[in-house]
């Protein structure tokens, strides 16, 4: 987890960088209880995913259901074209909210659509 | 026929680097292995998906143990040959994973099945084979054209 | 005792950049396979010359056959093991080149016993390994300061 | 073997570069048997050479006897650590003159000193 920025008090923004596998999969699993934990919503940038396996979407799974647990929402976007064919492929895109920018997930996180 | 590759690592999650710098190396080095560039990112998430499995399933208790990947490529197909000394599983039994359940696992076999044309189970005198075949695109289009 | 990683590949010079990169692969990639800069480019260049006559003298009229490479490596020692399917031969017996004679070939096995610290030939059932062995510097700095 | 330059009438500089193996070796032949063939003496700067292997070191050799059945002369310089290491080793160092530098190889060779 290269970057964690917050876009205000109630969302934080998360930027993986690299691979969603192994530990890249591990390390965005333990970042994303902590921001859940603290009480905020999560936007998931993705545009510096470079490669995701099936322990990446398992992470972005658990994360999911973290934030529905929490009563907290998650936004996904920018996504990579490998990640979101995978997504496509595995049927995920319809569990997820997923937008084209950050910009987008954020204002769709305060109005309350996503997640 | 095709010229096979192979190589053997142990068991652990800290050697799948190595693996895929293999694949990488086939891809950039050797001629006759020239693959576009969405078969080569299809072939190593197939692959990364195949050792986790073995790494987990059939070798979780002895990861000093090998796994073996072999590739055979020719001009219509590439072959993956990934062995264990498990006892192996029937692909054709796993079930589709259920995106909407928010299932945390299984989405391994199902990804191999998805983008290999056949994914087979072969039970070798030491262990398991999984076999996993695509035909490649350049040969598809020599169909189409012929 | 130490990991095992093989390699094999069809015996074409072609290939001894897929050998290259799998080694390079281990380097950067494998936790435990930290070589100091000069043990690398050492054992790339036994690597090299032990393929090289791989595929020029045991399988000179067979390149599909495969050249096997094995690097076990632990703190202590780094082995070398190139399997051919030829009739091998005895480094013992090949003689130091002689520069002064302007000699053009006969550096390789003189490289690799340089090198290496055994140069052993091993002939099993289905050809020919030349097993190399190298201690390794920290092992040795061990030895030095206990 | 990327470059080429003439030093002057007589002298040509080769810059062979990466890899003196395999097709690096055989380029090599193949250019100073051009430049021998056409009367000139020969620098080599192997500055660019990144790994150097039997085959490298033959094509040297094969150089060398070239450029003396040819009454020419021919000098080494800049040469890499590695490719220093492997011609002491292979007791090379004593057939070939070496100069730290092309100027100096190139000086040497038109005092006529070297080769
Ligand atoms: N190499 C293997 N050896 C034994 N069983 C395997 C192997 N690969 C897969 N399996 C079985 O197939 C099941 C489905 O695998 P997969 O789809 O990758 O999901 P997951 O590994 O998350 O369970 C595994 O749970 C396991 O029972
Ligand atoms: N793998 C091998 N199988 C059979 N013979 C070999 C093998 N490697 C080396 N030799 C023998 O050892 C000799 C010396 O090899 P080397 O020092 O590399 O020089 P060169 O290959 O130039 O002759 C070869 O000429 C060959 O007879």
């Amino acid at each position: 987890m290269k970057q964690r920025t917050e876009a205000d008090r109630e969302v934080a923004v998360l930027h993986p960088e690299g691979r969603l596998a192994g530990e890249g999969a591990a390390a965005l699993r333990k970042e994303a209880r902590e921001v859940l934990g603290s009480g905020r919503h999560v936007v998931l940038d993705l545009a510096g995913v470079k490669f995701t396996d099936s322990e990446g979407l398992s992470a972005l799974v658990s994360l999911y259901r973290t934030a529905m647990e929490n009563s907290k929402a998650v936004a996904l976007c920018s996504l990579p074209r490998n990640l979101r064919s995978l997504l496509e492929l595995t049927r995920l895109h319809r569990v997820f909210d997923i937008y084209e920018n950050e910009a987008l997930a954020v204002s769709a996180i305060r109005a309350g659509s996503a997640g | 026929m095709g010229d096979h590759f192979e190589i053997a690592v142990p068991s652990r999650a800290s050697h799948l680097g190595v693996v895929r710098a293999f694949f990488r190396a086939l891809c950039e080095e050797c001629p006759g292995f020239r693959l576009e560039e969405r078969e080569v990112t299809e072939i190593q998430l197939v692959l990364q998906e195949a050792c986790i499995n073995v790494i987990r399933h059939a070798h979780a208790e002895r990861p000093d143990l090998p796994m073996r990947i072999r590739i055979t490529i020719d001009r219509g197909t590439i072959v993956l040959e990934v062995h264990d000394r498990g006892r192996g599983f029937d692909p054709d039994a796993v079930p589709e994973p259920e995106a909407a359940a928010l299932q945390e696992g299984g989405y391994g076999v199902f990804i191999m099945k998805s983008t290999m044309d056949s994914v087979e189970a072969v039970h070798t005198g030491d262990g398991f084979v999984l076999r996993m075949t695509k035909l490649r695109v350049p040969a598809r289009r020599e169909v189409t054209s012929g």
